[in-house]
């Protein structure tokens, strides 16, 4: 694949843009690939809906907006509603379970579930819910390298917090490869 | 001279363009910036700020653009490289500061990060439409330089040509990016110090009593002092000669403004930078600048793959603008195309060049967003037919 | 879910003593239990005042050693020459209105007092606190034990209280107790300036 | 020129340049033993410049060259004149 | 003007002798453009006497003036000197001293300059006790523009844009400057010249913001207008109706047509500059990592 997009949706507070910060950060720095980041930006975003548009591409980017999102993150239900109809006919839902139900997902595309906000919680940290959203996507979709997202969080976050937050990657990340290895869970 | 080491965080960086532009700017030996803080441009001197306490200089705050703009233009005839930054209403409020700095020839770097207008318009949403006011904004008759990055990694080549570029020509340079850009996170490689070229202000060899301010070189560049350095300067935004002093007659007029537009205008070459693809057996040229370059070179992939014989050329300077290049590829072409993201403003540069031999059709947009790709493929394949 | 062991990967570690000499840190094992109790038992009692337990009782140092609730509690040992020289512990709730809370405790011997030792031991329970969310860590001292508070001074943490003539001494004499806190809590709040999608400041 | 005080040794002069005067009298209203007065002559642009017309009374003070607008006098004392003549110097022609 | 009509006619017998401002001028641009008895060259001579007695190196002092008929002070004085934008002044002073720590820099400008247009940057300045000595002649009117409403101008005085008298409060300069924070605060009139010669001396070897008010007359266009004679008779006017006050409050010294104009120095108090605060504070967040900011640099 030379090019994916990736449309990460959520509510202001959520994290939204600093995952996107990292798997782009990943696949540019650490994975020797292109990858370019639009972030929502202004006082819109707080509170309210926000999301990141990632591209990852072998070759250099032109047009940088996401169009038909190859994987779509979506940590609320609303960024569900206003980014499911735009997402690729065989791409990957990554969702937050306990906040989205995923309804009328098109045939092809396949989705995975993750109950990040409560593992947060149980980490210590809520606010570890993107760190590990970043963690799960790696694991089912290996947009970005493992060793490569372990960096970029690494490089991502304050001094003092990577163990923490390594610790979160490390559990969406492994949540994320049991799914995959195992059959998909959910059958919309 | 190559870089002061300490402003240059060598590596690689997945960074936005506002913060990829702070760094262009330290890596350019700039140490002084005053700034007024206004979506889209804020980050520039946020990071400034956080990052000059330890390389060494000083950020303020001012009070308004219209203090930013001329507190600069104070430290750099302190000896200091300077710059403002702004978004388009602080780009309006500068205005006055901007034709004092063309007047009395201060190197000064501006970057403006555009958005949508007219007024507050779209405080963070992009736009192109600053192109003009740039260029004409101040009263008067003057030439600026303006450099256009299309991505982060641009945004920190461009600043540090931009210093380059104003302490060369003293003239206003500026760095015309747009909330896209400003906002856009990509990776970003920076040079080791060595690497990075930086040119160093034209100081006079002359001694005081010999000096004159205003005294121009071989390419009408005066050289310039310090103050402090015992030369006793004066410098006046009034028409004036050689020596500084208020002349005030038709004829100082006539040389120092005429001096001021020829040392741009005749610079030639050395003020020419459009990156051309294709285009010496195109049909068509998509003329493009800035972000709209990115969306246009994706709509002039799809328009290949359909079979057209299309070229593209980016203008990195869009000021002084490369008539001479655009009248010679209008000699080989069968028609333009510019996107922009603005009713029509360099669109209109380029008819003045091509002189009616061949039409020139503008893709416009009103801003807030960047163009589909299709609307320029469309204007492509028509402009083809 | 929990990921597991968070805080004790890295160890063991090395701290430096002043004279150039080192002492090995690592996470307390159940077959310590043994040299803990000869560890304790060789304590002067006026430092075994400080503690909570007579671990001069072998049934309280096994129960010391067992019981640890590896979630919450942080137990560190310092190893000389095969033998227990220090305890360090960094004790969290797990409930309640205290879950930022850390509790720093650190018993060292007597001849490697005053050798840099307690400051390292210290600043290993801040990093470890830190990693494990910990937003603001606390720790007792004794007003008499002058090179424990230095010691914790010069780390940063600030006399938020002094309880006074909380605590007696082996002569029956009333101390004042100071507690000492370190509020870590502006490492936090920069991950949730990160966090909160607002014009974040996300350079490298 | 008024002969009416009794003739004083002068302590002071004044230095004018007349060309550069334009006639405010700051200098004749506000010196302190009023020795200054306007010239009869004008200078090229039409104004009467002061002139000492009681050099006796000069203290050189400096206060006249202090409140010249124009640069035009200066008051100094005779002994801070480098190379004083010893006699007594003969004032400027009055206008 | 050839040189020849600049001679100085001096006592016969006696050497040739230069005005004492002279060497502090540009003497090819004497005779300056200020009207007969406008009161700006006689802050100019206390402003040089006061620099030949403060400052030993004047290579080390710069002079900013906006625009207006004081704006161009600058443009006569043999200094490093700018004559910048219109209400500017402060800010292009205040970008050169944090560029040139060791200079000192004078800003002397005039009433509307520095308060109507230029209002916002004298505040902040002064809050911010930015390093400069501000002058500020005040002859209540827009000269250079031909005597409009200025926010100095009296109540009750006529100006061309308020023609049937002055409705406005003006503005107390002292009062503005001492409540945004400035250091040193004084007001002279042309008439007291030499305690405003004292006080220009003091203020040059001071640090922080420091303001001084000057009146002076405008004969031609605020004078004339409100028949008050002549530029003479209006220096008259200022010592009659002084009173020296050191230390008044600033809220009692503001002016009218009649009455009290008091004068002195009102406000002389310690605070560090904008620099001194912004090196101590980093140097205490940074400790040694920190580079004090003293801007000098070798020329390369």
């Amino acid at each position: 694949m030379s090019k994916t997009e990736i449309r990460i949706g959520g509510l202001g507070g959520q994290g939204v843009i600093l995952s996107g910060m990292i798997l782009g950060r990943a696949a540019s720095i650490h994975d020797g690939r292109h990858a370019t980041l639009i972030q929502a930006f202004g006082p819109e975003a707080r509170g309210s809906a926000c999301s990141a548009q990632v591209t990852v591409s072998d070759v250099p980017i032109g047009y940088p907006y996401v169009r038909q999102p190859g994987i779509l993150i979506v940590m609320s239900r609303d960024a569900y509603t206003q980014f499911v109809p735009q997402i690729h006919p065989e791409g990957i839902l990554l969702y937050e379970q306990d906040l989205v139900q995923p309804e009328n997902l098109p045939a092809g595309v396949r989705a995975f579930g993750i109950p990040a906000t409560r593992m947060a919680e149980q980490l210590g940290r809520r606010l570890v819910l993107n760190i590990i959203m970043v963690g799960f996507c790696t694991g089912v979709t290996q947009v970005v390298s493992e060793a490569s997202a372990r960096q970029a969080v690494i490089d991502s976050v304050p001094r003092g917090t990577q163990k923490l937050n390594l610790d979160a990657f490390q559990a969406g990340f492994e949540f994320g490869r049991n799914l995959v290895v195992a059959p998909s869970p959910v059958a919309p | 001279m190559t870089a002061d080491p300490l402003g240059v965080l060598t590596g690689v960086h997945f960074i936005d363009g506002d913060h990829a532009a702070c760094e262009g700017a330290l890596a350019a030996g700039c140490r002084f910036v005053a700034g007024y803080p206004i979506t889209p441009s804020t980050e520039i001197v946020e990071r400034f700020a956080s990052r000059i306490p330890l390389v060494g200089g000083v950020f303020i705050q001012m009070e308004d653009e219209l203090a930013a703009s001329i507190a600069v233009q104070g430290a750099i005839w302190g000896g200091q490289k300077s710059m403002t930054v702004t978004s388009g209403p602080g780009l309006s409020l500068m205005m006055e500061h901007i034709g004092l700095a063309a007047f009395t020839e201060v190197p000064l770097v501006i970057i403006d990060v555009q958005r949508g207008g007219p007024s507050t318009g779209l405080p963070t949403l992009p736009a192109q439409a600053d192109m003009m006011q740039v260029k004409w904004g101040s009263h008067g008759d003057y030439e600026i330089i303006a450099l256009c990055p299309s991505s982060p990694q641009e945004c920190f080549d461009l600043t540090v040509r931009a210093f380059n570029l104003a302490e060369q020509w003293r003239t206003p340079v500026f760095v015309m990016m747009d909330e896209v850009v400003g906002h856009m996170t990509e990776r970003v490689q920076i040079p080791a110090p060595e690497a990075i070229e930086v040119v160093e202000r034209r100081w006079t060899g002359l001694k005081p009593g010999d000096y004159r301010p205003f005294q121009p070189a071989e390419d009408l560049v005066p050289d310039m002092v310090r103050v402090g350095d015992g030369y006793r300067i004066h410098v006046t935004g009034l028409t004036h000669d050689e020596r500084g002093y208020p002349a005030m007659n038709p004829a100082a007029q006539d040389k120092l403004v005429r001096r001021l537009a020829t040392k741009i205008r005749d610079a030639g070459d050395a003020l020419v930078d459009v990156r051309e693809e294709a285009c010496e057996d195109a049909d068509v040229i998509v003329v493009s600048y800035g972000i709209t370059s990115r969306v246009a070179q994706a709509a002039v992939e799809q328009a290949r793959a359909q079979g057209v014989r299309v070229g593209h050329a980016r203008l990195v300077i869009a000021w002084p603008f490369p008539s001479q290049r655009m009248a010679e590829l209008a000699a080989r072409t069968k028609a333009f195309v510019v996107p922009e993201l603005n009713l029509g403003q360099m669109s209109r540069e380029v008819e003045r060049a091509v002189a009616g031999r061949v039409p020139v059709r503008l893709i416009d947009h009103a801003g807030g967003t960047v163009h589909e790709p299709d609307r320029i493929l469309a204007g492509i394949l028509e402009a083809a037919r | 879910m929990r990921a597991a062991s968070p805080l004790v990967e890295g160890y063991p570690k090395r701290i430096p003593l002043h004279d150039g000499s080192e002492v090995i840190v690592r996470p307390m094992k159940r077959s310590d239990e043994v040299r803990m109790l000869e560890f304790f038992s060789g304590l002067p009692l006026e430092d075994r005042q400080f503690l909570r337990h007579d671990v001069t009782q072998p049934e309280n140092v096994h129960r010391f050693v067992t019981d640890v609730h590896r979630d919450t509690v942080l137990a560190l040992v310092g190893e000389r020459d095969g033998r227990i020289v220090a305890s360090a512990t960094l004790q969290r709730h797990h409930y309640g209105w205290m879950t930022h809370v850390g509790e720093i405790r650190v018993v060292i011997a007597r001849n490697l007092q005053r050798h840099g030792f307690g400051v390292g031991l210290v600043k290993l329970l801040v990093k470890a606190a830190i990693q494990a969310g910990v937003e603001k860590i606390v720790a007792e001292v004794p007003s008499n034990r002058t090179a424990a508070r230095k010691a914790f001074e010069r780390l940063g943490f600030q006399r938020e209280a002094i309880l006074k003539r909380h605590v007696k001494d082996l002569c029956g004499r009333k101390r004042d107790l100071v507690i000492y806190a370190n509020d870590v809590s502006h490492i936090w709040e920069r991950m949730e300036s990160m966090v909160l999608d607002f014009n974040p400041t996300l350079g490298g | 020129m008024s002969q009416d005080k009794p003739v004083r040794q002068a302590k002071g002069t004044v230095f004018v340049r007349p060309e550069v005067c334009k006639g405010c009298a700051y200098c004749i209203e506000f010196c302190p033993t009023e020795c200054l007065g306007f010239s009869e002559e004008f200078n090229a642009k039409g104004y009467h410049y002061p002139v000492l017309k009681h050099p006796e009374e000069c203290t050189g003070c400096g206060l006249c060259g202090l409140y010249c607008p124009d640069f035009a006098i200066f008051g100094i004392r005779l002994k801070d004149i480098p190379q004083a003549a010893s006699e007594p110097p003969v004032p400027p022609k009055a206008g | 003007m050839s040189t020849d009509t600049l001679d100085t006619l001096g006592p016969e017998g006696l050497p040739h002798m230069d005005n004492p401002s002279l060497p502090y001028l540009r003497g090819e641009r004497i005779p300056h453009i200020w009207c007969p008895g406008c009161g700006i060259g006689t802050t100019v001579n206390c402003f040089t006497r006061a620099l030949g007695e403060a400052v030993s190196d004047l290579d080390k002092v710069a002079i900013v003036s906006g625009i207006g008929c004081t704006g161009r002070v600058a443009g006569y004085m043999n200094l490093d000197s700018f004559h910048t934008t219109h209400g500017r002044a402060i800010p292009f002073a205040a970008g050169l001293k944090l560029a040139r720590p060791e200079m000192k820099v004078v800003v002397y400008s005039g009433d509307g300059d520095l308060f109507a247009i230029g209002g916002n940057h004298f505040v902040h300045a002064a809050r911010r006790n930015m390093d400069l000595m501000v002058v500020c002649v005040n002859n209540f009117t827009y000269g250079m523009t031909g005597g409009q409403l200025a926010p100095t101008t009296p109540e009750g005085a006529s100006q061309t844009t308020m023609p049937f008298g002055n409705f406005e409060k003006p503005m107390s300069l002292p009062f503005l400057a001492d409540a945004a924070g400035a250091s040193f605060v004084a007001r002279w009139t042309v008439f007291h010249v030499r305690q405003l010669t004292r006080t220009l001396r003091e203020a040059l070897g001071k640090q922080g913001f420091r303001f001084i008010e000057i009146l002076a007359p405008c004969p031609t266009l605020f004078l004339r207008r409100n028949r008050l004679g002549d530029g003479v008779d209006m220096v008259r006017v200022y010592k009659e109706r002084s009173k020296i006050r050191d230390g008044a409050d600033t809220k009692d010294v503001d002016l009218g047509m009649d009455g009290d104009i008091i004068v002195g120095k009102f406000v002389d108090r310690e605070r560090p500059t904008w620099l001194q605060s912004m090196n101590a504070h980093y140097q205490q967040v940074f400790g040694e990592r920190y580079r004090p900011w003293g801007g000098v640099r070798e020329q390369d």
